[in-house]
């Protein structure tokens, strides 16, 4: 365990989570019971472990460029067994319907929801630094005052001072001053409680995950959403680096396909990497990087490490004729380097610059990708990123 | 879990705000610099301690700040000023002396006292002419110019510039030629010589001012005593490594790809009952096809290439103050050291990281973290580069193990497993890179990942 | 008398190296540049730095731009001297030696006399060796006391002090043993030297110190960029400090940063086309929150000659 | 997508800018379903190509404007002008940033220079 941040959770917590999250992948292997011909089996080098395929369904989507997964059953899958995908209106597990359900029941029984009670953390803290302020400006004013007159002036925020400055610490709301939960009958007639809620809510795979459950574990079949029918491999593989054509400035509209700076692949890259390690790789916008790297999942630890894909192009031709506008794929300014870095050591984070080749097009002739067979001309390497802090090492 | 650290107003952790303590620059907290308080700064002798920052006011009140605001201002501006006005100087019986050679870019030491000089300066031969005399060879001190400047301005060593007709006859000095320098004249004639820019300077005196010991990387002259700690390392070919040459490492490790048997449209098969390791791990182990790590070939266009002109060259091998060093025989290097103008050099690209890990060691593996119980900031620190075990038994065995790792048994794993966490947040090679923006010095810490190496499943 | 700021100038580097001047940049023109010298009298640390002040470019730039400085071209400033000047020069030193070392000895025949008796020269040899072992163990326990408290300590023992390795060719000539100590004083600015000779490097303006190869900033539309910005909020009554270590430009403050707190980072942004990353908006706002100071971002337009400001906060949902 | 609850509300904008189409999708809904705002409308922000959304906070009175973006996409300083200019220079926008992964996060831009809160 990297670090003990988990441990605040409660045992019983924690091996239900270690129970619902046990498997790192979708696929499961069965082993039967050990009988004298399985074992004979074994000594053979035969196997009668069974492989139990979930055959989860989604749909792509262009728009957004990526599958929806809307059965229920097969999100559940998903993000129970490898962190695989969002819910399109939640922070990670598809859990809107139920946040509205429950919002229903607190209303209907005069509670405040879990959004208004963070709503109200929000006020009462805004509320704490109004207060702070102005016992800021009460105490300058004090020591003005005081200087004018020619008195001894107490520093305003000293603990010395005559005021005391409320702290995050000692501050307690004085009343509750708004967001009380609204009344139960008036503003909710019974009425609109009965009306069934209708579930908006998907389970949303990037392109890379569901490439990577499609290609490599065969447990997700993507459906055309014009015609209703499973894509086959190669479809789905045209279809994926087809769908990158924002990234395409509009010069060169549509771009060439057969390109290995295409975002899909050079993302798929960096996925498949960490993911071939046992990392849970999750986006990373909140703390500006592109990926988060979690040990077991989200569930369990906070993410140790935020990476920066940064392409690299083997032959600067190729960037210069690229119809997209890749980013990171020149050397970073210190401002930004210091920006980025900053961001995740506040939050404990090793900032990871993840750099990707992309093939010269003069080396790899184009038409290997055709194929999945591009894959092999790549590469990943990692540069860890660290403040060094010369006080620090001076033993 | 990342939830509660999702929204930006998340409370700072608990390591930055260790940081924020250290009284130092280096405070990540903001707005530190220029922002100190003066007031605060310690006049009389004996050891001080740590000035507290000042509180600040969040802005002026209107009309340019208050009485007391203007009051306190104008206090924390005259003991700024005051401590300015100090003067560099030394006893008679303490300061050095040296002749600054413009044609040279050497400062000739001809009288070198203090403790200063067993981490600077270098003897360097020197034909010397005498008035009706054949020229001789003699070895003689001299000093590189951030040397000389460093102790010029910290008033420990009296310097003048060359002249053959001038002397000067100050009493206790008497062979002293040519005309005194100021600091003023050192740094605008002795900055600019050698390849030594205002940056490298500053980084220079900055780890000067720390108790490093800091040297050139690469030997200006041949007399100049040169570290050379990796030569062994990296340049001897052993048969080992000659024999396994054309057969690289990378190689191995994705020889399925280069087999027609490796199908790219179905690249794990599960289904067959041949399989024998139904497991995850096993599940995760094939999948590890696509080519990672720094052995892999970097293929390159010759534009791509580092240039001759990069400015990415180790230029300072930095010894810690708690290293043993010897000038005349230093040992290998604690931290090595880039410096660049941050305004007009930005971040190395892969190439010019990847020639700077090509010419380091790699480090031991870090050593296990030290429980604190009230703090662990050390947790995160990378590992002290021990010299002595850079060539110790466990570097070479990973060298083996990943020259032949079916040889031993094994893909991945190396014997060389202490906390997964500690190495991959070193790193196998470090590189300290400052970047200098007009006299604020960013350090950061370039490793060479490993993340390949280490899979956690 | 030409009362602009002296700003001298080698190796494109501009210093500031009279006190006053540094006074007058930071009270009077809201300058504040960067102390990089070491301080004297408190050489190990790098929280309290020393003359020279460094300024930006762009500090540079402003400066000459509104006449309120001129550049000195420091290295061809610092002629050498003739015999006569510097034996002059030589003169008036060792008369004030001198004069310290009269005034030193009179005070230890003062002292001597008031101990009630007088010292032989081998008791005076004495004593004198005493003390300096009574100094060199209150030096040695001093750093050894720093050195088990470096954390808390600012000021670095001269680590240089534990080894004692003999310079390698330890040059001969001693002050002869009959001279008294006397304090000797390495000018920091050339000022007091009578060869400097600035009056005849001067450049005025930019362009004169542009074409003399003295001062090329700014030469890029970046460059301009930022000495835009860099005059437009000073204009508005900022200070304003570098901000690289901070994730922009500058950092802005509202009054003199000894005393306020910035209240921004800010980025200059080159032209009002210039890409603009979307996340560089995200790490930007996350940054700006977590240490409570707004983002600027500052857009300049070169055909104008103007800068359009944008803040950028967290928007506190979502 | 056509079969999206919010399609009918967004299908006046979103096939006439196709590259801003799914970051206005995800703003549009994550508005709407999660953030529940009220009165939340789409505008045509063609200075922009693409729609915007605007619509109130839950319990507040205020009208705010919502702009989106895409994590891929490039601004400007002008760009941010013209939204400003098109939307009638309001006291601030907000910036909605989406990822492919279906994240979102929104930032406050305004005009000017305007100092942090104390």
């Amino acid at each position: 365990m990297p670090r003990s941040r988990g441990a605040h959770k409660s045992g019983p917590r924690r091996n239900e989570n270690n129970r619902i999250y046990a498997d790192p992948l979708p696929l499961l292997f069965s082993h039967p019971e050990p009988t004298r011909l399985n074992s004979i089996l074994n000594l053979l080098g035969l196997s009668t472990t069974q492989v139990l395929n979930p055959h989860c369904e989604g749909y792509f989507d262009a728009t957004t460029r990526s599958v929806w997964v809307s059965n229920q059953k097969d999100s559940l899958i998903l993000w129970r067994r490898g962190f695989f995908g969002k819910g399109d209106l939640s922070r990670s597990e598809p859990s809107w319907l139920t946040r509205q359900i429950n919002a229903r029941k607190s209303r209907a029984a005069g509670q405040m929801t879990s959004e208004e009670v963070t709503a109200k953390r929000r006020e009462e803290r805004k509320q704490f630094k109004f207060d702070r302020a102005q016992a800021m400006a009460a105490a300058a004013a004090e020591a003005e005052a005081a200087f004018a007159e020619g008195r001894e002036v107490h520093s305003a925020t000293s603990a010395d001072g005559t005021r005391s400055i409320p702290s995050a610490a000692t501050w307690k709301p004085q009343r509750q001053t708004s967001n009380e939960g609204p009344a139960p009958s008036e503003d909710f007639p019974d009425e609109l409680d009965e009306e069934p809620l209708e579930d908006v809510e998907h389970l949303q795979l990037t392109l890379p995950e569901a490439f990577f459950l499609l290609w490599n574990i065969d447990c997700l079949t993507v459906h055309d959403p014009n015609t209703d029918a499973p894509m086959t491999l190669q479809q789905v593989w045209n279809a994926f680096r087809n769908a990158q054509t924002h990234h395409a400035t509009v010069s060169s509209f549509p771009p060439d396909l057969n390109r290995f700076d295409n975002p899909f692949l050079v993302n798929y890259v960096v996925y498949h990497h960490y993911r071939s390690l046992g990392w849970v790789i999750k986006g990373g916008i909140k703390f500006c990087v592109d990926y988060l790297l979690y040990k077991r999942g989200p569930v369990f630890h906070h993410a140790e490490f935020a990476i920066v894909v940064c392409p690299v192009y083997e032959d600067p031709a190729d960037q210069e004729s690229s119809p997209y506008d890749l980013q990171n794929t020149s050397p970073f300014e210190w401002s930004w380097l210091s920006t980025i870095n900053r961001v995740n050591s506040q939050v404990q984070k090793t900032l990871i610059l993840t750099y990707v080749t992309v093939p010269a097009q003069s080396r790899v002739a184009p038409d290997i990708l055709s194929s999945p067979a591009c894959f092999a001309h790549y590469s990943v390497r990692e540069v860890v990123l660290k403040r060094f802090i010369p006080a620090r090492m001076r033993d | 879990m990342d939830d509660s650290l999702e929204q930006p107003g998340a409370a700072p952790d608990p390591i930055e705000s260790s940081d924020r303590l250290d009284a130092d620059e280096e405070n990540s907290s903001g707005d530190e610099d220029g922002g100190l308080d003066w007031t605060k700064l310690p006049t009389g002798a004996g050891r001080p301690v740590i000035p507290k920052r000042g509180e600040k006011d969040f802005e002026p009140s209107a009309g340019g700040g208050s009485g007391l605001q203007l009051h306190v201002l104008d206090r924390a501006r005259s003991a700024m000023f005051d401590a300015l006005k100090a003067t560099p100087s030394a006893s008679s019986k303490s300061i050095s002396y040296a002749i600054w050679h413009p044609g040279i870019s050497r400062a000739h030491v001809t009288l070198a006292r203090g403790v200063h000089f067993s981490s600077v300066g270098h003897s360097a031969p020197r034909i010397v002419w005498k008035e009706g005399e054949a020229s001789k060879i003699h070895k003689r001190l001299e000093l590189l110019p951030e040397e000389a400047l460093y102790l010029v301005e910290r008033g420990t060593l009296f310097c003048t510039k060359e002249s053959s007709t001038l002397k000067s006859n100050v009493p206790g000095s008497e062979d002293i030629e040519g005309a005194p320098m100021s600091v003023q004249q050192a740094f605008a004639e002795m900055i600019g010589t050698e390849d030594l820019s205002l940056e490298k300077y500053q980084v220079f005196a900055y780890l000067k001012r720390l108790g490093f010991s800091v040297t050139r990387t690469e030997p200006p002259t041949p007399c100049y005593p040169s570290a050379r700690p990796y030569a062994t390392h990296n340049r001897m070919p052993s048969v080992l490594q000659r024999l396994c040459s054309w057969f690289p490492s990378w190689m191995h490790r994705f020889r399925r790809l280069l087999t027609a048997s490796f199908n790219w449209w179905s690249p794990l098969r599960l289904s067959g009952r041949l399989y024998h390791d139904k497991d995850y791990p096993s599940v995760f182990k094939s999948l590890r096809f696509l080519p990672s790590g720094h052995t892999v070939p970097l293929h390159t266009t010759q534009k791509t290439q580092v240039e001759a002109s990069s400015p990415y060259k180790i230029f300072f091998n930095l010894y810690k103050p708690s290293t043993p060093f010897r000038k005349s025989a230093p040992g290998p290097p604690d931290f090595s050291l880039v410096v660049v103008n941050a305004r007009t050099t930005p971040m190395p690209s892969l190439y010019e990281l990847t020639a700077l890990f090509d010419v380091l060691p790699e480090l031991p593996p870090p050593q296990p973290r030290q429980r604190r119980s009230t703090s662990n900031k050390t947790s995160t620190e990378p590992p002290k580069i021990a010299p002595s075990t850079v060539s110790a038994p466990t570097a070479q065995q990973s060298l083996m193990c990943r020259l032949f790792p079916w040889a031993f048994g094994i893909e991945q794993a190396s014997p060389w497993r202490p906390n997964p966490f500690m190495v991959l947040k070193s790193g196998k090679k470090q590189v300290v890179v400052a970047a200098v923006d007009a006299g604020s010095i960013s350090f950061f810490r370039f490793g060479q990942g490993a993340f390949e190496e280490l899979p956690m499943a | 008398m030409d009362t602009r700021i002296r700003l001298r100038v080698s190796n494109e580097k501009a210093y500031v190296w009279d006190v006053d001047d540094i006074t007058t940049l930071r009270s009077k023109h809201h300058i504040c540049g960067i102390l990089t010298g070491t301080l004297p009298h408190l050489s190990q640390q790098n929280v309290f730095l020393g003359v020279p002040l460094v300024l930006m470019p762009e500090e540079v730039v402003f400066l000459v731009e509104t006449e309120l400085a001129i550049i000195i071209d420091d290295p061809r400033a610092h002629s050498g001297p003739s015999a006569p000047i510097l034996q002059k020069y030589n003169d008036e030193r060792i008369e004030a030696i001198n004069l310290q070392i009269s005034l030193v000895e009179a005070r230890e025949a003062k002292e001597a006399a008031s101990a009630g008796r007088a010292m032989s020269e081998e008791a005076l040899r004495k004593r004198k060796t005493r003390e300096q072992r009574k100094e060199l163990e209150r030096a040695k326990a001093a750093a050894a006391a720093d050195s088990t408290e470096s954390h808390t300590s600012l000021f670095v023992p001269d680590s240089s002090a534990h080894t004692s390795e003999p310079s390698v060719p330890q040059p001969s000539p001693t002050p002869a043993p009959t001279t008294p100590a006397y304090t000797v004083i390495v000018p920091p600015s050339s000022s007091s030297l009578p060869w400097y000779a600035p009056q005849t490097r001067t450049h005025t303006t930019l362009a004169s110190a542009r074409t003399a190869g003295v001062w090329t900033y700014p030469k890029t539309l970046h460059e301009r960029a930022k000495c835009g910005v860099f005059r437009g909020l000073w204009g508005k009554g900022y200070f304003m400090g570098g901000g690289i270590k901070f994730g922009g430009d500058y950092l802005v403050y509202p009054g003199d940063p000894l005393r306020y707190h910035s209240h921004f980072v800010a980025s200059v942004i080159d032209s009002p086309t210039s890409n603009l990353r979307p996340m560089e908006i995200v790490a930007h706002g996350r940054l700006g929150t977590a240490t409570k100071k707004a983002h600027l971002l500052c857009g300049w337009d070169d055909e104008k000659q103007e800068v359009s400001y944008f803040s950028i906060e967290w928007a506190g949902f979502g | 997508m056509e079969n999206h609850p919010s399609y009918p509300a967004l299908s006046s904008v979103l096939p006439k800018y196709p590259r801003a189409a799914g970051a206005l999708f995800q703003a549009y809904n994550d508005i709407l379903f999660a953030q529940q705002w009220s009165d939340v409308e789409v505008i045509d922000l063609a200075s922009c190509s693409r729609g915007a959304v605007k619509g109130r906070r839950p319990q507040t009175d205020e009208t705010l404007c919502v702009v989106p973006c895409s994590l891929a996409e490039s601004i400007s300083t002008s760009w941010l002008h013209d939204a400003f200019k098109e939307l009638q220079f309001p006291k601030e926008i907000y910036l909605a940033i989406t990822s492919e992964d279906a994240s979102i996060v929104y930032y406050k831009i305004s005009r000017g220079i305007v100092k942090p809160p104390v």
